[in-house]
């Protein structure tokens, strides 16, 4: 089956996809990226640790997902809407599915701590959430300003028995907090794993963390093959790291889908960034003409990311996926159509893709058209949010 | 052979131990005066930091003073340019992630080094594996290109890097980012792995925090750079003089 | 199948399991309750129904929900307990199974509105959510007290198109807000389904609703046969009006297993109150000795209910299940101890049947005891009231 | 026969329309004045609500009398007490909620209510279904056991509903809780539906509230029942002078 995969497939042995990806680490922390690979690489052709790692993911994490038909949606934009539902995993995405995968490896290679990078707190609750599963020890870095925004979800992870650690560097945000959990990494390597959040990152990441995503398209394509869809026209799926489009993409990256990763305007590495180097790795990044990187602004801070994935970088330069961006004007006013429509609140990063079919539906996407939509995670988190723009709005 | 190497290997033949003070370029308006003074101390060569937003391997200090040095409009030119005036009798090299030269093109960076008089690069976020361009596009001037040895570094890499490394070799005292250290850490047992690999002068670095440190460093080292340390006393008010002193007094210690 | 099952089976023509139960409303809306017995009858008996119902569930609302083996709650507490993991299901709690029925059930009536009461919110998100995806239009009632303690679940409704209600009358909490409910249906019975949110209520609510939410204990009977487990010594739910522990004894009901029922000490219906009349049913009432109604009050506040469901009040009376109390005390460091060592916050009120579990392992459970623990719900609706909780203690 | 039911025929059979005016037993003070006030006004029964904390088929105006009432102490005991003094030259009829006697126990609650002169019931939540036990307790005395027809009941069961009730039968003039409304509703249907099934007084009652509603509600049934209107009244401060006047209005408009 692999070799008859044009795309998505593994890495070069630098770990590059095309001219992007690579491994731009100090050396200090070069000898656990090569020990990560290598366990990563055994761990994933090992049925056992497969097999476990399906039954944490079914047992404790809600897999499969289902694929909701949207129907009022449907109806309202004259298209055919399928929802995968990563808004029903354990902790409200996408992420879990990462984190377990992450976590057992963190055990399988002897490691019994774990640090993590958050940005709004979904990827740091999901790291708690499996460490605290699994015993492991866990430390969470996020952005002073972030841990003010989202108190809640700092208390969450400190619920679950994590320590998190405000990052008073930089703009105190996301990249920030990926700094951070580098720099412990290089004190701590021997220990600890660094359980990185999207498909970013130094190799052996991206990679790993695409694969370990890859579960949300796999699901997808049998779910729609038995609702006797098939292949739909799209996949739209929101990007901030790019995990769940990875994810979703991957299911069905060698068939004719038309894959669409939304960006957020603010975050939009690709439409609005060149190529650089950040966090390990090659790939668009939004900077300044000095080369200096500018902090991300968007309404979600799950796409408030100035980088983004070099497998999407990869997939851009050679035509396969399409990326597009979405402002933040749209995005609540998608959020509440899907959940009246559909009784769906979805995470204010899903909101773009669905703002973009409700944009191009007619236009882009031609009426009648079948459409897979990555509902990467649920809008409870967002809803204090929501309604304090919606306040201050009125 | 390149200078760097050339003026290294000179002074561990004459017995001498290597002092590479750090600066961060464009930290004060005076900055420059700071990399006389350290050369007035007994430098045996200078590493100027080039700022960068987001710079991962670095501690507190050296993150402030990048900072810093960047809200005051601190560019890879605006530091060449200000170096190119001077006259300086030993080699600089400067200290940067590679985004700096990567967006700034590299053969144009690796020019706009040369025309600065910087004769050598420090770049942490690139590894062996990532390295051929830059060393490509350095290859025909005399820019050279330092890679570092970690504790962690297992020996066929040792033997990779040091086959990769011009002037010297980074001997990374510890585990960590850059800061101040209360020992020498794996200074030792790293330089000694590097020895065994190879006949490039090795200095140890990170965490070099006092004249004691370099000494008990240089024991094993040929040399040290010491960052943190200095660019603290920068930040809280240093003059160029207090830097001349500081640097003398690590240079007392190697003697 | 039937004739073999001697417990929870179908109550008398009047709606009674034995002294319990019954039809105490007024005449107006009597011949409402009389039209959805036999409606919920019929559909109840067409296999085209019921395949439309577990459909959506599995669909939409993401069932089967996992049952989770928590190894490291069991070795701290020389139990084997499985958790089933109603917090995964949409909305965040098992009340999505019966909502989803109800409106299914709404539109083969031929009405075009749901109204339903909340306390917390739960039921109520879940109404507005089932009614969106519907197309029903939907009114929530909910004490102007709770309004203020749930401000964000209030807008969660808002969201999903449901209109809000604040109740005013008498204590300003859930049991007014089922008064006020219950007198909006009376004006409106013709086009509106009252979407009662427990086993609770006028014949045929109890029963309706156990049966809506028994898919939850015949998934565990059959997760735990596949699991080679088969039946599990005890079965514990928390117990607020009881749907959740109705539809997971519904399961075990005629096995060996002990069902438990776990009742916040301040709404312990069974324990603390008397047989009585309140909300169009016979049951155990809180009430002075006057035969007012007394306000319930407990740390969560979806147990903060002073009555009980009847097939509890029956199944207590001939012993077929027991009913325990426990105060909120020792509910906080159940969240905390669950979140620590499984990665799970529950819901506070979930959090009881976790606490009774930790109190009485090694007393009345003995070493060694299987247990199914029915996990109702997810925390996250709990999280800020924990924190202002400790934030206070400290 | 019951006394209730006598009272009420004989009213029918002289050609009187029957006014039974409502008070919240224990709203104020001199709650009892009301109802002597009441009969001087020319009530022909008086209805008295025994409050309960969760009276689900009462608008906002019975349930804020209900509370207040609670508030200060009103119990079923202390309601029976103060009756049960009184001479009063019309029957009196219990308003409550099934709780209240349930809690009581059936046999005593329908000692008490007959002890204290009260000589029907109306029990809004005891559906025909269930009310098996409380006629049964009842049946010695001569409490009566009053039945609601709504405009939602149909044939079959407005026929079960008559043959239960006793003293009259009480028809509901709208599908709502008590109030205050505009027009007589569905009543006159209502009645007529029960004059198909019975011969017992009918009487109208749930939103008659000015004496032209009554006036017209009259048309077809035996009597109205006023409730809000005059509890409103009391609890904006009405006297028992006031009580009278207003009774007696409604009894004008019933001539
Ligand atoms: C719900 C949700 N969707 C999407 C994202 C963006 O991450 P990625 O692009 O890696 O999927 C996040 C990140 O926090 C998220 O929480
Ligand atoms: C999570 C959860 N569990 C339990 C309950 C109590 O309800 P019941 O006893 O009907 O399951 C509620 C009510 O809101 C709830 O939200």
């Amino acid at each position: 089956m692999a070799e008859q995969r044009e795309f998505m497939t593994a890495p070069d042995e630098f770990g590059r996809f095309g001219d992007f990806g690579g491994r731009f680490v100090p050396e200090a922390l070069m000898p656990a990226c090569l020990e990560l690979e290598e366990a990563f690489q055994d761990a994933w052709a090992d049925p056992d640790f497969l097999a476990e790692y399906e039954g944490v993911l079914s047992e404790f994490a809600g897999r499969p997902t289902p694929v909701t038909f949207l129907q009022r949606l449907s109806e309202s934009l004259g298209l055919r809407i399928y929802a995968k539902r990563e808004d029903l995993a354990h902790t409200g995405s996408h992420k879990i599915n990462n984190v377990v995968g992450q976590t057992l490896l963190t055990a399988r290679m002897g490691k019994s701590r774990v640090i993590a990078e958050t940005g709004a707190g979904q990827h740091g609750v999901a790291t708690a959430t499996a460490a605290a599963r699994m015993g492991l020890e866990c430390t969470v870095f996020m952005g002073e300003v972030d841990t003010k925004r989202q108190e809640l979800n700092v208390f969450r992870m400190e619920l679950l028995g994590a320590t998190v650690v405000p990052v008073t560097s930089g703009s105190r945000t996301l990249k920030d907090a990926v700094n951070e959990a580098l720099r412990e990494w290089v004190s701590c390597v021997d220990t600890t794993h660094y359980c990185l959040g999207s498909v970013m990152g130094p190799h052996p990441f991206p990679w790993m963390v695409r694969e370990m995503q890859s579960i949300i398209g796999r699901e997808a394509a049998r779910q729609l093959r038995d609702l006797r869809v098939g292949v739909p026209d799209y996949v739209v799926a929101c990007v901030g790291g790019g995990s769940n489009a990875a994810g979703i993409f991957a299911g069905f990256a060698n068939t004719g889908a038309r894959l669409i990763g939304v960006e957020a305007a603010g975050g939009a590495a690709i439409s609005h960034g060149t190529p650089g180097v950040l966090h390990g790795m090659r790939s668009h990044i939004i900077q300044d003409e000095f080369g200096q990187i500018e902090e991300a602004h968007s309404i979600s801070a799950g796409l408030d990311y100035p980088g983004i994935g070099p497998e999407h970088a990869y997939l851009s330069a050679i035509g396969r996926a399409t990326y597009v961006s979405v402002g933040d004007e749209p995005i609540i006013g998608a959020l509440r159509t899907l959940s009246e429509l559909e009784g769906i609140i979805p995470a204010l990063e899903s909101a773009h893709a669905v703002a973009w079919l409700i944009r191009e539906a007619g236009r882009e996407i031609p009426h009648g058209s079948s459409v897979l939509l990555n509902l990467s995670g649920r809008g409870d988190k967002d809803v204090a949010q929501v309604l304090s723009i919606l306040r201050g709005a009125s | 052979m390149k200078s760097l190497e050339t003026h290294l290997r000179a002074q561990r033949a004459a017995g001498v131990k290597s002092l590479v003070p750090y600066f961060m370029a464009g930290l004060t308006p005076d900055w420059v005066q700071h990399v006389h003074a350290a050369v007035a101390g007994g430098a045996s060569a200078v590493e100027i930091g080039l700022p960068f937003s987001d710079p991962m391997i670095d501690g507190v200090v050296i993150q402030e003073a990048g900072l810093r040095s960047l809200a005051s409009g601190t560019t890879f030119d605006t530091t060449c340019s200000a170096l190119g005036d001077q006259e300086l009798a030993v080699p600089l090299v400067a200290m940067t992630y590679y985004n700096i030269f990567h967006h700034y093109g590299l053969r144009a960076s690796a020019r706009r080094l040369q025309d600065a008089g910087i004769s050598g690069t420090i770049v942490p976020d690139l590894s062996v594996e990532e390295a051929e361009p830059w060393r490509e596009a350095c290859h025909d001037g005399d820019v050279s290109t330092v890679f570092l040895v970690a504790p962690s570094t297992p020996p066929e890499r040792v033997i990779r890097i040091v086959a990769m490394s011009e002037g010297f070799v980074y001997a990374s005292a510890r585990m960590a980012v850059t800061g101040q250290a209360e020992t020498v850490g794996d200074a030792p047992d790293v330089v000694a792995r590097v020895r065994d690999a190879c006949d490039l002068p090795v200095l140890a670095g990170i965490g070099i925090a006092t004249p004691a440190l370099a000494h008990e460093a240089a024991q094993s080292a040929d040399g040290v750079i010491v960052g943190t340390a200095l660019v603290r006393r920068i930040l809280d008010g240093a003059s160029p003089l207090d830097t001349e002193r500081a640097v003398a007094e690590f240079r007392r210690a190697l003697a």
